[in-house]
C-alpha cells in the first residue's frame, strides 16, 4: 500500500528512436567534421610558416585520395551544417515588424543570399 | 454498435504494488470515428478495467492533464484522434506514461521535479513598486503585447519534457516550458524581475543545458515555441555576462 | 491519521480558490494557508473559460447598468446587495489581475480590451483572445507562488468536512498518489469546489466537476439553495460537448437553422438587423436562446447530421484576420472535433449544460451559517446569477467574492482558538469509514459506470431545459434507488496508490446527493423563471416564488426544501425584455 | 501532495564564456566553410581549380597580410570553438552523464580547442 514510481531512465541508444533525434545527432556530427577541418587547415597554417617545402607536402597530403574522401565528406556536412543553421534562426532571432512577426521565411532566405555571396566573394578571390 | 469494427489498444501499465517495471496489456476496443485516444482509455476504464490509470479532465486540450506517448509520440490524448492512427479502424495503438518522468501507476506520471522548476523561474510579475489598483491598468501597446503572447499560451502539459532528450540526460535541467514561462515575464513590459530570474535560468541548470534539439516546440500543442525562448535566453544572457565582465560595478546588483 | 494544523484550509484551487489563496496571504502573512486540489491547480476548470470577464470599463457604461443587466439576466432572483458589491468590485478585482500580468486584449492605444456579452448592454467583458479563464487560472496559480504562507496540498482529494460545536474544524481528505488519509484541522475553510456539470450527460464542464464540496458541505448541514437552475449553454459541440464560446456570437455570430433562417426573431429576441445589436438576437441571454433551440426542433426546423439535431452557428462573415485574431482557439477546436474550419463553413452547435448557478449558501460575506466555513466560486451560491447567469459574470465572480472570502476567513482566523485534535479525528473516523468500505466491498451488484449513466440519463429527461411535474417526479425516484443502490456500489481499483476508481465512486456518491437536490427544488417550483421552465407552469409566479430554495438534508430521506426572500433593494421585477425593445 | 520542498539554490554560470565562441564559429562555419572545404579539400587537389590559387607564394601573402591575419583566426579558430563545445555536448548526448565523465569530456574538447588556436596564433604570428 505505498508509492514505488518506476524511475525510467534514457539509454544512449534514445537519437536511434526517431528521424528527428537521428537528425538532430546528424547536426550535431557535423561538429567533428567542422572541428577536424579547421584542425587540419591550422596544420596547414602551421606547415605555412615553416617553409615553401612544407607548405608543398601539406598539399601533397590533401591530395591523397584519403583526403579527398575526408573533404567531400566534410563538405557534405558542413553544407548540412549551413542548411540547418539558418533554418532555426528565426527561432533564436524573431524579428518584429510593426504589430506582427516577420515570417521565418524571409529571414531564412536573405540568409542564403549571404552565404551565396560570401561563396562567391570567396570563389572569386581564389579564381581572380 | 452491432458490427463494430475493433482495434487494439496496447497500454504499459506499471502497478507499483506488484510490478517492478512497466508492462505492455491489451485491449480490444470498439472503434470510432470521432473518437480520441482518451475516449478509447475511458471506454476501457468503464467497460473492461477500472482500475487502469491515467489523468484528464478537460478534454478540450486545455487543462494539460492527459499528456502521454500514442506509438511513441508525447501528445495529448484527448486531441489525438483515433482515426488519424488506425487504416480502416483496424490495428494498434500503444500508449505510455509520459517520458522522462517517474511513473506513479500506469500513466500517472510523478511531476514534483516540474512544480518545483517553475516555481523557481519566479512566473509572477516582479516590481520595484506595485501600482495601485487606483491608477488603473498598465499600457500595453498590441506589439508589446504580441511579443511575448505565444510564450503565455503554455498549458504545462510537459509533452516538451517528454521530447527533449536533455531533460532525460540532465534531471536537474529546468527544461522547456518552465524556461519559456521565464522568457514569458521577462518580455512583459509589465515586469521588472528579469535580473532576478537570470541568477536561476541562467545557471548551470538553466539555458546552457538546451542543445537546441526542438523537439520541444515540435511537439507543443500550443505552439508555445520554447525552442526560440531558450535561445533567446541564452543570447541575452551571455550578453549580459560579457558586460558584466567588461564594465566593473556592473555585476553589484 | 497524518494531521495538519493550518489557520485556514482552502479546498478547491480553481480561480476562486487561488484568489481566496492570494487575499489570505495579502490580508495576513502570519496565518498559514492550505490549498488542497484533487487536481494540480492549472488542471481546475477554470482553465476552460473562454469568452471573458465582466466588469465596467468604458466611460459610456455604469454600475447601474451592469446591476441591471445582471438582476434582469437572472430573472429578479438575484440578492440585490450582492449584485450591489459585485459590480462595484468587479473592475478592481480585474485591474488586479492586470498587475499580476494576466495578458488582457489590447486596443490599439493599448488600453484593456471589452467585447459585448450576452444579455449585456454594453460592451464590458475583458479578454484574452478566446482563453480567458485559461489566462486568468495560470495567472493566479503563477501570483500565488510568491506567498511564502500559502502551503499547496496538489492532488489531495478532500471528502468530508469537520465540525465541532457548530462551527468548522478542518477537512478529512486523503493524498491520492499514497491513499494515505489525512486530516487538515483549521479555524477557517473556504470550498471552491467548482460546479457540478457532470450530473448530466451533456456538458462543457470537465471531468472534475462533480459538485464535492456542494456535497460536503450539504453533508455538514448547510442547505444549497436554487439548485434547480442549471444553465444550458447555446452553443456546445455536438458529440463532446465542447463550449464554443458566447464571443463567437459576442463577435458577429449569427445562429441559422436548417432554412438558414436566423430563428431567434421568432422568439422575441429580434429583429435580426442592424447586426450586431446589444442584448438582441444571438446576443440575448443564455436561457433564451437554449430554449429557441428546443422549440425548434419540437418543429423540426433543425439540421440533422451525424451526432443528431443541431443549429449551424456562422462565422464566415467575420473574415479570416479576425478570427485569428479574437477567436483562435475556436477555430482550432472545430477543427479538431468537428472537422469544421470556421473561415469556410458553420459550426454544429446544440445546448449543452453548462453551469449551476445555485450552490452551497453564502451570504455577501461568503460565509456560510456555520461559523468558520466560506464558500466562493460556482460551488457557492451568492445569489448573483439567480435563476440565469449572464456569461462573463462568473469569471468575475469568482474573484470577487473569491477574495472577500480570503480575507474573511482570514479575520474569523484570527479570532477563534484550533480545533481539538481528539474531537476531529473521531469524526474524522467516521468519515474514513465510508470510504473504507468502497474499498473493500468486494462483490458488490453495482458498478460506478452503471448508476453514473443512470444518473445521468434520469437528469436529463427529467430535469432538462423543459420540466413538467411527472418527469421530475419520475426523476426524484429514480433518484432516490440509485441513492440505495450505491451502498452497493464495488470498485476494480482496491490498491492505495493514485485510485482514481475509489475517487470516481466517491464522486459518484456526491453527484446522487446533488442531482437529488436539483431535481426536488425544480420539482416544488412551480412555475417558469430563467433556466428553470416547466411546461406546465410556463408563467412567472413572483406572488409564490420570488424566493431562493433552500435544500436540506435529511438523513435517511429525500432532501426538504425551504424558501428564503430575495433581497431587493432598488429593482422590482419587472419582464425581461430583450431584442429591438431592450434599451 | 506535492510540495516544493528544499529549493535548490542557483548561481549564475560561466557558459557564456564557451557559448558566444559557439554561436559565433556556427555562423562563420555556416557561410565560410562550405567553400573553403570544396576550395581545399575538393578542387584544388582534384585540379578543378589551378593549383596556382593555393600556392606558396600567393597563401603567404595572404597570411603576412595583417587583415588577412584577421580573417584567417576568425575564419579558423570560431569555427574550431564552435566544434569543440558542440561536440563535447554530442558527447554527452551520447551517455557521458556523470559529473566525472563530464569533466573529462570537457577537458579533452576544450584542451583540443585550446592546443589548435595556441597552434594558430603561434603559425599567424610566426612570420610577417
Ligand atoms: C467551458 C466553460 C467555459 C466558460 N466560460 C466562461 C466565461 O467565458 N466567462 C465566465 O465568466 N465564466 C465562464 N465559465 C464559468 C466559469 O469558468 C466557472 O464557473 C468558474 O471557472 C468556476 O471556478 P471555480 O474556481 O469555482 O471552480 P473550478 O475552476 O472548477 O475549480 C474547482 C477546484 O476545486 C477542486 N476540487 C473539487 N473537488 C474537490 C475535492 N473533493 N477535493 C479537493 N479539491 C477539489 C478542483 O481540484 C479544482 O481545483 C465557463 C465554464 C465552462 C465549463
Ligand atoms: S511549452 Fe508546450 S509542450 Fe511544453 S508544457 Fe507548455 S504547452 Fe506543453
Ligand atoms: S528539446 Fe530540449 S534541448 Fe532545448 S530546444 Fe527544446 S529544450
Ligand atoms: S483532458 Fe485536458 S488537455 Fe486533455
Amino acid at each position: 500500500m505505498s508509492r514505488k514510481p518506476y524511475e525510467p531512465t534514457l539509454p544512449n541508444t534514445w537519437w536511434l528512436e526517431k528521424p528527428f533525434y537521428i537528425r538532430y545527432m546528424l547536426r550535431e556530427m557535423t561538429s567533428f567534421f567542422v572541428g577536424a577541418y579547421v584542425a587540419i587547415l591550422i596544420v596547414g597554417l602551421w606547415q605555412l610558416s615553416q617553409g615553401p617545402d612544407a607548405w608543398g607536402s601539406f598539399l601533397g597530403v590533401l591530395s591523397h585520395p584519403l583526403s579527398v574522401i575526408f573533404h567531400v565528406l566534410a563538405f557534405v556536412f558542413a553544407t548540412f551544417h549551413t542548411v540547418t543553421w539558418f533554418a532555426l534562426t528565426p527561432r533564436t532571432t524573431p524579428i518584429m515588424r510593426g504589430d506582427h512577426f516577420v515570417p521565418p521565411g524571409p529571414i531564412i532566405g536573405a540568409q542564403y543570399v549571404i552565404w551565396a555571396a560570401a561563396s562567391i566573394v570567396v570563389l572569386a578571390a581564389v579564381l581572380w | 454498435m452491432s458490427d463494430t469494427t475493433t482495434f487494439t489498444l496496447e497500454v504499459l501499465r506499471y502497478n507499483p504494488e506488484s510490478d517492478d517495471v512497466p508492462h505492455a496489456e491489451s485491449f480490444s476496443v470498439p472503434y470510432q470515428e470521432d473518437w480520441v485516444v482518451l475516449d478509447a482509455l475511458n471506454w476501457v476504464k468503464d467497460n473492461v478495467d477500472g482500475s487502469l490509470t491515467f489523468r484528464w479532465s478537460c478534454h478540450m486540450a486545455v487543462c494539460g492533464s492527459c499528456g502521454m506517448m500514442v506509438n511513441n509520440e508525447p501528445v495529448l490524448s484527448c486531441k489525438a484522434f483515433l482515426r488519424d492512427y488506425l487504416k480502416d479502424g483496424k490495428g494498434t495503438i500503444t500508449v505510455g506514461a509520459l517520458k522522462n518522468f517517474p511513473v506513479e501507476k500506469d500513466l500517472v506520471i510523478v511531476m514534483d521535479s516540474f512544480m518545483e522548476k517553475l516555481e523557481a523561474v519566479k512566473p509572477w510579475i516582479i516590481r520595484t513598486t506595485e501600482k495601485p489598483v487606483e491608477e488603473g491598468t498598465f499600457i500595453q501597446l498590441p506589439k508589446q503585447l504580441k511579443r511575448f503572447k505565444h510564450h503565455t499560451s503554455c498549458i504545462n502539459c510537459l509533452l516538451c519534457y517528454a521530447a527533449c532528450p536533455q531533460v532525460g540526460l540532465n534531471p536537474g535541467f529546468i527544461g522547456p516550458a518552465a524556461l519559456a514561462l521565464a522568457h514569458r515575464y521577462n518580455l512583459d513590459s509589465r515586469d521588472q524581475g528579469k535580473d532576478l530570474r537570470k541568477d536561476v535560468t541562467a545557471s548551470e541548470y538553466g539555458v546552457w543545458e538546451c542543445t537546441f534539439v526542438s523537439a520541444c516546440s515540435e511537439v507543443c500543442p500550443k505552439d508555445v515555441e520554447p525552442a526560440g525562448a531558450i535561445q533567446e535566453q541564452k543570447i541575452e544572457s551571455s550578453i549580459d555576462w560579457a558586460l558584466d565582465h567588461l564594465i566593473p560595478g556592473r555585476k553589484a546588483r | 491519521m497524518d494531521v495538519i494544523e493550518t489557520d485556514i484550509a482552502i479546498v478547491g484551487a480553481g480561480g476562486a480558490g487561488l484568489r481566496a489563496a492570494i487575499a489570505a496571504a495579502e490580508a495576513d502573512p502570519s496565518l498559514s494557508v492550505t490549498l488542497l486540489s484533487k487536481v494540480y491547480p492549472m488542471r481546475s476548470h477554470t482553465v476552460a473559460a473562454e469568452g471573458g470577464a465582466a466588469g465596467v470599463a468604458k466611460a459610456e457604461d455604469s454600475l447601474d447598468h451592469h446591476f441591471n443587466d445582471t438582476v434582469s439576466g437572472g430573472d429578479w432572483l438575484c440578492d440585490q446587495d450582492a449584485v450591489d458589491f459585485f459590480v462595484a468590485q468587479a473592475p478592481k478585482e480585474l485591474i488586479r489581475t492586470e498587475h499580476w500580468g494576466c495578458p488582457w486584449s489590447r486596443t490599439p492605444d493599448g488600453k484593456v480590451a471589452v467585447r459585448p456579452f450576452g444579455g449585456m448592454k454594453i460592451e464590458r467583458t475583458w479578454y484574452a483572445a478566446d482563453k480567458t479563464g485559461f489566462h486568468l487560472l495560470h495567472t493566479l496559480f503563477q501570483t500565488s507562488m510568491k506567498y511564502p504562507s500559502v502551503k499547496r496540498l496538489d492532488e489531495v482529494y478532500t471528502t468530508d468536512l469537520l465540525i465541532e460545536d457548530g462551527r468548522i474544524a478542518g477537512v478529512l481528505a486523503h493524498e491520492i498518489r499514497s491513499g494515505k488519509p489525512m486530516v487538515i484541522l483549521a479555524r477557517s475553510v473556504i470550498i471552491c469546489t467548482g460546479g457540478a456539470g457532470r450530473v448530466f450527460p451533456f456538458t462543457t464542464n470537465g471531468a472534475i466537476k462533480t459538485g464535492d464540496g456542494m456535497a460536503m458541505a450539504f453533508r455538514a448541514g448547510v442547505p444549497l439553495k436554487d439548485m434547480e437552475f442549471v444553465q444550458y449553454h447555446p452553443t456546445g459541440l455536438p458529440g463532446t460537448g465542447i463550449l464554443i464560446s458566447e464571443a463567437a456570437r459576442g463577435e458577429g455570430g449569427i445562429l441559422v437553422n436548417k432554412d438558414g433562417y436566423r430563428y431567434l426573431q421568432d422568439y422575441g429576441m429580434g429583429p435580426p438587423d442592424p447586426w450586431p445589436r446589444k442584448k438582441a438576437m444571438e446576443l440575448g441571454p443564455r436561457d433564451r436562446l437554449s430554449q429557441a433551440f428546443w422549440q425548434e426542433q419540437q418543429k423540426g426546423r433543425c439540421i440533422d447530421s451525424k451526432w443528431g439535431d443541431v443549429m449551424h452557428l456562422d462565422l464566415r462573415h467575420l473574415g479570416e484576420a479576425k478570427i485569428a485574431e479574437r477567436l483562435p482557439f475556436i477555430r482550432d477546436l472545430a477543427l479538431s472535433y468537428v472537422g469544421v474550419d470556421v473561415v469556410n463553413a458553420p459550426i454544429p452547435v446544440r445546448p449543452v449544460v453548462h453551469y449551476t448557478m445555485g450552490g452551497i449558501h453564502t451570504d455577501i460575506t461568503a460565509g456560510t451559517p456555520v461559523p468558520g466555513l466560506y464558500a466562493a466560486g460556482e460551488c457557492a451560491c451568492v445569489s448573483i446569477n439567480g435563476a440565469n447567469r449572464l456569461g462573463s459574470n462568473s469569471l468575475t465572480e469568482l474573484l470577487v467574492f473569491g477574495a472577500v472570502a480570503g480575507r474573511n476567513a482570514a479575520a474569523h482566523a484570527r479570532g477563534v482558538p484550533m480545533p481539538s485534535h481528539t474531537n476531529a479525528l473521531a469524526q474524522a473516523d467516521g468519515h474514513r469509514k465510508r470510504v473504507v468500505a468502497l474499498l473493500e466491498r468486494s462483490k458488490g451488484t453495482e458498478s460506478v459506470v452503471g448508476l453514473r449513466t443512470a444518473l445521468n440519463d434520469t437528469m436529463e429527461t427529467g430535469c432538462g431545459i423543459y420540466r413538467t411535474e411527472d418527469s421530475l417526479r419520475a426523476t426524484v425516484e429514480t433518484l432516490a434507488v440509485l441513492k440505495t443502490r450505491f451502498a452497493n456500489v464495488a470498485i476494480d481499483d482496491k490498491s492505495g496508490v493514485y485510485n482514481t476508481d475509489l475517487t470516481g465512486a466517491i464522486e459518484l456518491g456526491n453527484m446522487i446527493e446533488i442531482g437529488e437536490t436539483m431535481a426536488l427544488s425544480a420539482l416544488q417550483r412551480t412555475e417558469s423563471r430563467g433556466s428553470h421552465q416547466r411546461l406546465d407552469h410556463p408563467a412567472r409566479d413572483d406572488a409564490a416564488f420570488l424566493k431562493h430554495s433552500m435544500a436540506h438534508r435529511v438523513e435517511g430521506e429525500a432532501p426538504r426544501v425551504e424558501y428564503r426572500d430575495v433581497v431587493i433593494t432598488r429593482s422590482q421585477p419587472a419582464e425581461r425584455v430583450y431584442g429591438g425593445e431592450a434599451k | 501532495m506535492s510540495k516544493t520542498t528544499g529549493r535548490k539554490t542557483y548561481t549564475r554560470a560561466n557558459k557564456p564564456l564557451v557559448w558566444f565562441p559557439f554561436a559565433g564559429g556556427g555562423l562563420v562555419a555556416a557561410l565560410m566553410l562550405p567553400v573553403m572545404i570544396f576550395v581545399t579539400g575538393i578542387a584544388v587537389p582534384l585540379g578543378l581549380i589551378d593549383a596556382e590559387a593555393l600556392s606558396y607564394d600567393r597563401v603567404y601573402a595572404f597570411a603576412a597580410n595583417p587583415l588577412g591575419k584577421i580573417i584567417l583566426f576568425g575564419v579558423l579558430v570560431l569555427p574550431l570553438w564552435h566544434a569543440a563545445h558542440r561536440f563535447r555536448m554530442t558527447i554527452q548526448d551520447l551517455g557521458a552523464r556523470t559529473s566525472g565523465s563530464r569533466s573529462v569530456v570537457a577537458a579533452l574538447c576544450y584542451g583540443f580547442g585550446m592546443v589548435f588556436t595556441l597552434l594558430c596564433l603561434a603559425a599567424l604570428l610566426s612570420f610577417w
